[in-house]
């Protein structure tokens, strides 16, 4: 398998799809050209041309509006929104229009499109370029929402995300662009609604989503030391969530702690730990705890930034707690 | 454009057609048959009409809140219409969707929109799709002069512009957005004049004249179609009845719905195929008959048909 | 205390607050002669003039956005938003702008605004005019989320939402504008953050929202005859949340059932169960159960939409499962 | 307007003022000091300086991501400027907002903004409340090119008109929005075009041209001032800079950027200010010297001021 970046692999299974269905194409600001601000959709222009590739204004109404259109009508669209934060001005075609629209219509719409966006904190983007908003998607019926960690994950899952006949949301944390690793050659899809347990662990369940997963794995790594074996399961999707992949786990080891970056109240954290509460409240033999980012926007300053991203210790913290 | 008599008939038929069906559902809800938000067309049948004369059932429309008159006269089925009214399983929409929400994708219809300047980015991807397809179709894009001032509509434009996308523009001002006069919602005489801002054709056009409307809305379609990119048609009009049923209308004279009344597009058009001798009174007694029957088995069909079954709820979320 | 409508009590706390303080202006389509969709503004450009009671186009973002920009200058605007729903269109200079600001400015806005929206199903207003959303606004930091259930909560809240110097959205549920109430007269304000227990209780803490609070209140009455009894804890305002008035209520009655009409999957009772997993799982007896509307968009017929929004019936249910 | 030699050496020296700055954060940029997205004024300074030299402390402005030119020339601190830039405790923001989101609301800047066309709706807020209080003071919006296909800017721009706000939208057209050409993202030639779409004056000026510029703003803003509604004035410039520090630039030929930096501002109001015989290469040499003093001590100042503490996360979210 060869190895490559996040971003390689978004852009491989971008190149693996547009080669192999001809309506879809791909639109946003800078994708063409730039080839994206991350370099997600670089090399496209050139290999698909103008038809397929298209720069956009700025305009993300009408380039998520467009697509919604364009999907109705037959095409499959592949959008970029650059920074998820950005999604304020263009919710209503997103959230009214494709997620509704098939329900709507008493079943009769098929929108087939995805909305790339990157989010996340790391790189001192501040405020309105460093949210995570996965909560905000997860609650509106219609729409799926894929957040992946690694970059198997982030082909598979988006080359699966293109195929869905569904509005799709697919979150790419920024940080995680540059990770590199393994990734199946060729057509490789992950179907939505799996968890992924990322390491086994018979103590205490870790949910933990994007980058998450990498801060709870080297979490428990140490806890290892300490003798506390931790199973860490990413979701990868947040709708369709994999209530009984979450479930099954914390059947095993009694204990919960859910790890994400967004904004703990009200976040994607909440429902993981209220679905817990409810369904397999007779396995949990501790508190649910969450680790996750305090209830501030996101800061400029790199310390702060840092202490706003939860940590390694904050999730060690966690699970000794319930430990206990 | 040469408007045959038989074309001319057919628009006779189509604007009858929508203000019968509307005069109906007034009553219906007004009888508590019919819930939710209605918004009735009567007085700006022209519009629909002349505008998707040009169009057949592989060209896209988006439509407004206000959709009746759109969807009757992009061909819509009324039966489906009045069934979905009452929210019946048979509905166009099984009942899920209601007036605001009616759509038939087979005849190119993507759906009435609750959304103020909702549809214009739909339309923009309606003809994104033509034009990448190649499929010699357009999108025609029904907003109100209120929709106009949303910045959805804006982009919509511009970007349909900057892409030279097959779509039509047609904004239907009736001089209000519920109680907001356009000349307190903007400071242009026209809405046409915004064409200027994206460098397309912006045409005024008697909104309620439909040989003037079928004439303006082909130039554009015809444009679109050629692949000249998309232009803005403005049709002055007015709406006779409320913004929605329940409306009290206390924001406008009625010495002003008075004046409208005179220029109701219907009658003219009667009078000027009178005047030809295509139409006599009883070939209209006829065409009105013809159409009372048709609605009264609408209405039937919507009256008999059962509602939807709860266990349906969850159905139609994902496809 | 007069008897008033909660629409009239909306009403009233307007004319007391614009009588108060000049610098207060209401703005949003058809809020002037019209008096407002649901009649909450009327007579206010009567007694206010123009200046004060501003009609508008049809611009969401604009609305909201100078209600953003005056605010930040000194003006302290109430802007209707008609129906919540519409917020998509609008929604970044709420969450990003009026929201994060005094933040990124390092403390130095101050934003007095209120954005007042109805929201909910029950008339057959179908997908786009029927939502709840406040899980959405309850996640962004910088926001204050209120919810009133009654004509006299409707009317403090509003007050204090007007005086407080943040942005505070005012959701109110369009089910509720013609119940009526016993309103006090004149100044009455009801600090956020503070739950009221609308009915007292030993058995069960059912938490509930907006209307959402009369269908638990029945379904204890009905409850009560089981011998079962039911403690009905209304939050009154999402953002606050009164954690400890909860918190303290599942100390009594060791179990707990959330009531809201917004969609269950990641809606605002997952962060109340999930808060009480986390801080009293020591007290609780059972599994946390919500009872919340299924992951659909609002349907229009009206047996459908009555399937969709919470009943007694399931109130009822869902307290029998956790008292069993 | 008869600008005093006095005022127009303020202009040079403030357009100069701009320029070290900016310089000198590419500089810390590309030495790791300074943190995330940076987008420079470098080119553009004729524009900032040439407005707010009608400005006063009273009037507000809404800024962009590109936004150390609007500050500095609204009389922003550059001592808190590079402080926050560093991201430390005594930067405007206490380093809670960076480059993109200082504000100086004592100066009347409502601040950089992340989003684009995030500003014209504060900007049209901010002239209501001057509006409202009677206060003579007007709000000036800058804004891009590219914004100027935003919804929000149609918004901000219509609803300005619709009330006769004291608001001048001034927009900096530099040909590009990261790497998408007007030419692309726009059919008209000019974004002032587009204020016939609200009825208010509409002009474009040479950007680089800081007295033609100062003229163009001050009579929008004479307008808005005296109670006769909003403006929009079109800068034309460019950006010597990529879009932000680390943009490879490879969308723009570097024989654009060689023109473009034929029509300098800095070196085009050097010369005249010598020909007029008001500047002296020793004045001019004395006023760097002076800027580049007063940068160090900025910098010096940022440098060795402490980073917030991490207690102070949760401090400034509400008030
Ligand atoms: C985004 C949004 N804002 C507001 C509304 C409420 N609303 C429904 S119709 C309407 C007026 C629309 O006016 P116009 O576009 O002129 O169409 P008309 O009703 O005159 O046909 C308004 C304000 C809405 N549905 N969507
Ligand atoms: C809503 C939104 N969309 C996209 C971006 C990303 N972005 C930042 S600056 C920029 C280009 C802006 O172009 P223009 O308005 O011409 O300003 P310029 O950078 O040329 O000064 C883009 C696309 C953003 N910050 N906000
Ligand atoms: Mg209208
Ligand atoms: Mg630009």
């Amino acid at each position: 398998m060869p190895n490559m970046t996040f971003a390689q692999a978004l852009n491989d299974a971008h190149k693996i799809e547009m080669s192999r269905d001809p309506n879809i194409y791909v639109a946003g600001e800078d994708v063409g050209v730039y080839g994206g601000i991350f370099g997600v959709t670089a090399g496209l222009l050139d290999q698909f041309g103008e038809k397929r590739v298209k720069d956009t204004p700025i305009t993300e109404s009408a380039i998520v509006g467009t697509a919604v259109g364009a999907a109705t009508v037959g095409l499959r669209p592949v959008v970029e929104l650059m920074f998820v934060d950005f999604i304020g001005v263009a919710l209503d075609q997103l959230y009214n229009q494709a997620a509704k629209m098939k329900y709507m219509f008493g079943g009769k719409a098929r929108i087939p499109m995805v909305l790339r966006a990157a989010c996340g904190a790391g790189i001192g983007a501040a405020a309105q370029h460093s949210q995570c908003l996965e909560a905000l998607f997860m609650h509106i019926p219609g729409l799926k929402v894929v957040m992946p960690s690694t970059p198997s994950d982030a082909k598979g899952l988006l080359i699966q995300a293109i195929r869905d006949d569904n509005p799709v949301v697919f979150l790419e944390h920024k940080m995680l662009y540059a990770l590199e690793g393994d990734v199946p050659e060729g057509d490789y899809t992950i179907p939505f609604g799996q968890a992924d347990v990322k390491r086994e662990g018979t103590d205490v369940t870790v949910v933990a989503t994007a980058n998450m997963v990498h801060t709870a794995l080297s979490a428990a790594e140490k806890l290892a030391g300490d003798g506390i074996s931790v199973e860490v399961v990413d979701p990868r999707t947040l709708y369709p969530l994999d209530e009984e992949g979450i479930i099954n786990s914390v059947k095993k080891t009694h204990r919960l702690v859910i790890v994400h970056e967004e904004v703990k109240f009200a976040g994607s954290g909440a429902e993981i730990a209220a679905m817990v509460a409810e369904k397999a409240f007779d396995y949990l033999d501790a508190p649910i705890l969450r680790v996750a980012a305090p209830f501030c926007p996101v800061p400029f300053s790199h310390p702060l930034e840092q202490a706003y991203i939860p940590s390694e210790g904050q999730v060690i913290e966690a699970v000794k707690k319930v430990m206990a | 454009m040469d408007l045959t008599n038989e074309r001319l008939v057919e628009m006779y038929i189509a604007m009858n057609k929508i203000r019968t069906f509307e005069n109906r559902v007034a009553e219906l809800f007004a009888d508590g048959k019919i819930p939710g938000f209605v918004h009735l067309y009567v007085g700006e049948e022209a519009v629909a009409t002349g505008v998707c004369a040009n169009l057949t059932d592989k060209d896209y429309i988006t439509s407004t809140h206000r959709g009746h008159g759109h969807l009757i006269a992009k061909g819509g089925d009324i039966k489906l219409m009045m069934a979905e009214l009452f929210g019946k399983k048979t509905g166009y929409c099984k009942g899920k969707g209601g007036s605001m929400h009616i759509a038939d994708l087979d005849l190119g219809i993507m759906g009435a929109n609750g959304i103020v300047g909702g549809g214009p980015p739909l339309a923009a991807g309606a003809a994104l799709a033509c034009q990448y397809l190649d499929s010699k179709s357009v999108a025609v894009c029904f907003f109100g002069d209120g929709a106009s001032n949303q910045g959805t509509t804006h982009e919509a434009m511009n970007l349909a512009t900057c892409w030279k996308l097959p779509v039509v523009f047609i904004n239907e001002n009736n001089m209000y957005g519920i109680s907001s006069c356009t000349i307190n919602s903007m400071c242009v005489p026209n809405v046409a004049d915004r064409a200027a801002a994206y460098d397309m054709p912006g045409v005024v056009v008697d909104g309620n004249d439909v040989v003037a409307v079928c004439e303006a809305a082909g130039e554009g379609i015809d444009r679109a179609r050629q692949g000249r990119g998309p232009s803005l048609i403005e049709c002055k009009t007015y709406r006779h009845r409320g913004h929605f049923e329940g409306d009290p209308c206390a924001y406008r004279d009625d010495s002003e719905l008075e004046e409208w009344k005179e220029k109701d597009p219907i009658p003219r058009l009667e009078q000027k195929l009178k005047e030809m001798g295509v139409l006599t009174d009883e070939k209209i007694q006829e065409i009105k008959d013809k159409l009372q029957n048709d609605l009264a088995e609408a209405e039937k069909f919507a009256e008999e048909s059962p509602f939807p079954d709860v266990s349906e709820l969850l159905e139609d979320v994902y496809s």
